[in-house]
């Protein structure tokens, strides 16, 4: 057992934390909103900060830092402690980057697909051409992946695909969909369900915003009409797409804003020493002081989850109940500190990124809106507590 | 004993709910939230008309001389249509502290156009601290010859935009406690000096900061008592936080509407989603928790009807509500899942109503301190 | 609306207060332990204050108190409202009374029997002669009574009763089981099952005690071996028990011991000023002065609903769905006040009645103990919830 | 970075596993945990025969020179198996006081006896106030001539009838402050003046009050700085109350472990009990809970063992694992049923230690306010 980083490592942060400081626009901090653990305030996924995302993105290539998890042969270094740290220390700073080009696509397609899907995707990842949205919820197809209607039909080298996607992340910002669809009606859904690429500037491919309670457009509604597909682009075995989804998702679970948690929590610390509420600081307040502690242990427990899970994949293994569970806490988490956060703040908590006199540019208040689709999001609380209890604790299934 | 509601509050209840479902729709909920100051005078005449601005008010002053347990059953109803009107801000901020404190000239003067319609008040409280106990209150009014003159910031001012009058809570001297040395003033929002700035929520309620800049008040201006009125505002705070939990009470009961007839009609793995336990079990702790929000809100609205000590029932409302508030919007959420993620559902306005609710007009701390006083700890 | 007591209820309900300070034992609050929506501290369970309890319980009949609620016709005095006012009174005094038999037994004796049946036992039951236990649970059937087993085969005039209950509080103490056996083993449970009066001195009736986590001996296990009951002794129609049982439900949720918490509280709050812990004031320690409020916020809706379904009874309606969340609300109290209790004495929580140092003589540590059987007794606080979705807002069953 | 354990702890845990099975069955803690003093010498001798006394102690005082983590592995094993013995007394509260305030002498002459498991130890501190903060510490220890002479009480003093010396923290002087003046004391149990008396708890673990009537003690018998122990004491607070901590996840996982068995078996509405939602997320949150409290306390365990600052992490562990704790026995019950409500059940065994576990040796507001500061609140 050793639970600290080792000196190369530690070098390694401090070199990502200077590059992130450095390269961020100034004053980047108060131009946007984001919520740990939620899915509505990421700000790659918005239109207005695409370029600086781009730029930034360009740069975390340049360093190679976007590809440290893949394989050495495919240019990378292996590292999911690496990778890790990079995208620990990208999130306290909440800087434009992640995105699940690399951290679920890319691992994906080295596992399971064709050399020549690997090379032609791999290094339009890596600097940052390539951009992926995940194509699996449909408007019946949400926490039951299965009720999946979007066909995918074969036609010579093709396979003409029609359904419609929604909840669809970064849509209109990225390049390529990363796609569930039925390749066979006949079968039950996960054994007729395949994973293809489909380029979004597609003919028949119609994109529409969907704008979220935090009134910022990350989703979409994506409309897939007669959309002809070379069959090259199926990603692994047809028929196997629920697998290789279910492969996926050890990656998804760490491409969290692992570092996010904890800068809220610096950020209210701070709040509680400088501010006064009935005339006493806020850090004097015993409310203020447990809830504030109280987060401070779940961050805590959240972070041991988070690395050990990098650790196991550091090693070989495969996270999947871990990989649940990490799920369920840093949502929880997520709503938890969003509610501790507007507890603290009071009527401040309130105020939106517009008002000058929000604390944090609103981040609180926004925070507290987004904070509901995290166990909403990417399967439910309680489909991550039905998995740990069937798959991990061996209790029949309804 | 009996927990009903007599024939008349049930004809309030029915009319109410029915006009408000006719004459405030979702849209014209979305509208008014989307623009500033957010008030539809259309639908505060159509109010008036139906002398709900009076219903607190005694029939002197051309009121309906009705009690809180009536105001709280139009509440619980306004909230649940997430009706936005000035109503809280002028019925209870306005109007009760003028009849509490105010002389008769002033009431004389001002709750019969309350009542009419043609008069929207509202109070401007809390401070940079974003509390309202008594330390928190520091807005400075100087006396100079014949006249008081306010300098400061107030924020979180409700209704401010609207409002015609603004009931100003100042320090006018006696600094032996934090209690002593508060004073109403009433000044028109036209008063020279009078900055109003809008605040921005995501709750979307209608707060502003209000900046006082060597505004000039008579001694007329004054509503009771120089440098006492700290009992007065508490009772206001009090009553205007029961206020908010009753609309909470509605924010509740149409939530939980919402989301059951979401929950029999949503199938997901081949059956409807309100089957599942883990659904069913959510949906029935929002229930117990409404019916335990309502008995609060109805007992502490009783108490104020009829003349009990009522402290410590509000806080308990407050309190309670506000956190079941919350939670219930919340897990509204939870069930509907990502469609009520969308700015085009309507279950965020009733959550962001919810959360605007709990901390303003008496937080946590407030209430808790008042209740533990009343159980004398 | 009016929630106040009417000057008459105000002057009963002192009456009651003195006669209860006046008869009951001197220095009886030391000698017993009870928490309130515990199944595992009720004094009348005990052999050891069955002496007292009987005394006692004659006194309360000597003042007409034992059947209230009961019709005029037989004795009582229709009123619902009053015979709550005893039960808050006598169990904010922690008195030894209560039981089934003028709760339960009686009304539903009134509701569905025989009038000779009602001529039997309603005498009996008013003074105190005729205890009942109720004989539902089985080693199989707990929140799934329909997968009772007990049977009654016909026999002449006589039922033939074989089985198992379990959970028998009180059957040691008692003389009668109000028993739900199966009179159609070829039906399903709800259309065959039917209540029966069972003497426990009939033969064949054998009582085993149990004894409960607070190392009280409340409960039993009770075995009918070929046990000769006459028809005459069948409650309501035959093959109608589940209805009959269902029917007692709504009176069986008002013999909580609705004072009970209020003294808790109220105890603890003395507690708290009067004792210091780091030096100061417990009252004066924001964790307790909060802890205790919260307790007292969720102490007053459970008396509104309690007194709420007073009135409802009072007015002739039928409280099911009321009952339920009554129900489901002071089990859950009890589990919370226990927590606050134990969080609140810190390691004088931990001591137990025989303890000189122990406060409230131990009964916060065994209150602790016994709190988790309310959620778990009597239908648990999961079939409450499913009651309440499903009956209450029409959610499709599983 | 690696969470798992070396093969040395995989041994630890596997060979503690095992030992425990076979040594410390049920009925053995049922029995001990009826009688007064509750100790088993067959058991303490075989625990000493394995090395345990010694894990923490170094090798020139023969004990095996492990550290914290080495010494949690087992802790957790004891605590599943509810080892009933006076281990955390012993090594922590004796034996570490010792090796980090006791001089030479003292260490020559005690630890090995207790690695030998020749000697038991424990240690007086709290008192009347409850707590382990400073300031309730205020038994007076008076100079008169070259002798010490205690007098009060002391209570919630566990394992004090079995123990061969008490470690009595005593107040002699310098007020300056709560922390200033407090003095450790090494007392034979045997001294003239000492008196034990049982305070039977509900957890039935083993917890006593000590009269201390004019105790005569000898400098010698002062184990580290007069009027200086306060920076020891808090450091063995710190580290008893992560033992206790480490015991009660072992407490959990055995309660999950029957649990999830019972929920497979046992069938109501014609299917096992551990298919409904409700049952399968009940367990579901118990067993995260688990893996975050595990991972609280062997972090702190790592800091320990490694010298890093700990009281933050070592409080962290305390109370969420105290509150975890609880909240898994409790839910265990929920689960079980009526079944797990007799004393013929074992369930209740693990109920009382994971109460007993969680108001000692540093309450919530002790261990709350460390890590506030830790924070920099």
């Amino acid at each position: 057992m050793n639970l600290d980083f080792t000196r190369e490592e530690l070098d390694f942060r401090q070199e990502v934390e200077e590059f992130t400081r450095r390269e961020l626009p100034p004053n980047w901090d108060n131009q946007i909103v984001f919520w740990p653990g939620g899915y509505g305030t990421i700000p790659i996924f918005e239109t207005e900060f695409q370029e600086v995302a781009k730029e930034f993105s360009l740069k975390l290539s340049g360093k190679g830092w976007a590809r440290l998890a893949w394989p050495e042969k495919y240019g990378g270094e292996a590292s999911v402690m690496k990778a890790a740290i990079v995208g620990n220390v990208l999130s306290y700073n909440r800087a434009p980057a992640g995105g699940v080009a690399s951290s679920i696509v890319a691992p994906s397609l080295i596992l399971v697909a064709s050399e020549e899907l690997k090379k032609e995707f791999l290094p339009k990842i890596a600097d940052g051409r390539a951009g992926f949205w995940l194509a699996y919820s449909e408007p019946n197809a949400g926490s039951d992946l299965a009720a999946l209607k979007t066909t995918a039909v074969e036609d010579g080298d093709d396979y003409i695909i029609n359904g419609q996607k929604i909840w669809s992340s970064g849509a209109h910002v990225t390049e390529y969909a990363w796609a569930l669809v039925r390749t066979d009606p006949d079968a039950p859904a996960h054994k007729s369900a395949t994973l293809i690429i489909i380029p979004n500037n597609a003919s028949g491919v119609t994109i529409k915003p969907i704008v979220n309670i935090c009134d910022i457009h990350s989703f979409n509604e994506v409309f897939f009409d007669d959309v002809r597909v070379p069959k090259k682009y199926v990603v692994g075995e047809v028929n196997q797409g629920f697998y290789n989804v279910m492969l996926a998702l050890q990656f998804e679970r760490l491409t969290i804003g692992s570092g996010s948690f904890r800068r809220v929590l610096d950020e209210l610390i701070q709040y509680a020493r400088e501010n006064v509420r009935n005339g006493r600081p806020l850090s004097e307040n015993n409310q203020v002081r447990r809830a504030l502690v109280d987060m401070a242990i779940e961050i805590e427990i959240f972070e041991n989850f988070y690395w050990q899970s990098v650790c196991m994949l550091e090693k070989g293994k495969v996270p999947e109940i871990e990989a649940s569970a990490l799920k369920l806490v840093f949502t929880e988490l997520s709503v938890k500190l969003a509610n501790t956060a507007v507890d603290i703040l009071g009527p401040y908590g309130l105020l939106d990124k517009d008002s000058t006199r929000a604390p944090f540019g609103g981040r609180v208040g926004i925070g507290y809106l987004d904070s509901i689709s995290g166990p909403i999001g990417a399967g439910t609380s309680e489909i991550q507590k039905s998995i740990l209890a069937t798959r991990g604790l061996g209790l029949p299934r309804q | 004993m009996d927990f009903e509601l007599n024939e008349d509050q049930r004809i309030l209840q029915k009319s109410a709910r029915d006009f408000l479902k006719k004459e405030c729709p979702k849209d014209l909920v979305r509208n008014l939230a989307d623009t500033d100051p957010g008030h539809s005078t259309e639908l505060w005449q159509k109010i008036a008309a139906l002398g709900w601005m009076g219903l607190l008010v005694p029939e002197n002053y051309d009121g309906i001389g009705w009690s809180f347990v009536e105001q709280a059953v139009l509440l619980e109803e306004m909230g649940y249509a997430l009706c936005p009107a000035p109503f809280i801000s002028t019925t209870i901020l306005g109007a009760q502290t003028l009849l509490m404190s105010g002389n008769e000239d002033q009431k004389r003067g001002i709750l019969p156009n309350i009542v009419a319609g043609d008069l929207i008040l509202t109070m401007a409280l809390t401070e940079s601290d974003g509390g309202c106990e008594p330390s928190a209150l520091n807005l400075m009014a100087v006396r100079e010859g014949d006249k008081w003159v306010l300098n400061g910031i107030k924020l979180f001012v409700p209704d401010a935009l609207t409002a015609d009058y603004i009931l100003c809570v100042a320090r006018t001297g006696d600094n032996s406690s934090p209690e002593k040395g508060l004073t109403i003033f009433l000044v028109k929002t036209k008063t020279k000096g009078v900055n109003i700035a809008p605040l921005k929520t995501i709750s979307k309620d209608k707060q502003y900061e209000i900046n006082f800049n060597n505004v000039c008040l008579k001694p007329e201006n004054i509503i009771g008592p120089v440098a006492g009125a700290w009992p007065a505002i508490n009772a206001i705070i009090n009553m205007a936080g029961l206020a908010r939990a009753a609309e909470t009470v509605g924010v509740m009961r149409a939530v939980l509407e919402m989301t059951v007839a979401y929950a029999k009609e949503r199938v997901q793995f081949g059956r409807p989603i309100g089957s599942f336990q883990a659904i069913q079990h959510y949906l029935a702790d929002m229930w117990v928790d409404i019916l335990g929000a309502r008995s609060l809100v109805m007992k502490a609205a009783w108490k104020l009807a009829t003349g009990r000590p009522s402290d410590k029932a509000t806080g308990m409302a407050k309190i309670m509500v506000g956190k079941a508030g919350r939670k219930t919007t919340t897990t509204g959420h939870r069930i509907f899942g990502a469609i009520s993620f969308t700015m085009e559902h309507d279950l965020h306005l009733y959550h962001r109503r919810s959360l605007a609710n709990d901390p303003t007009l008496g937080n946590s701390d407030f209430h808790y301190e008042q209740i533990a006083a009343g159980l004398e700890l």
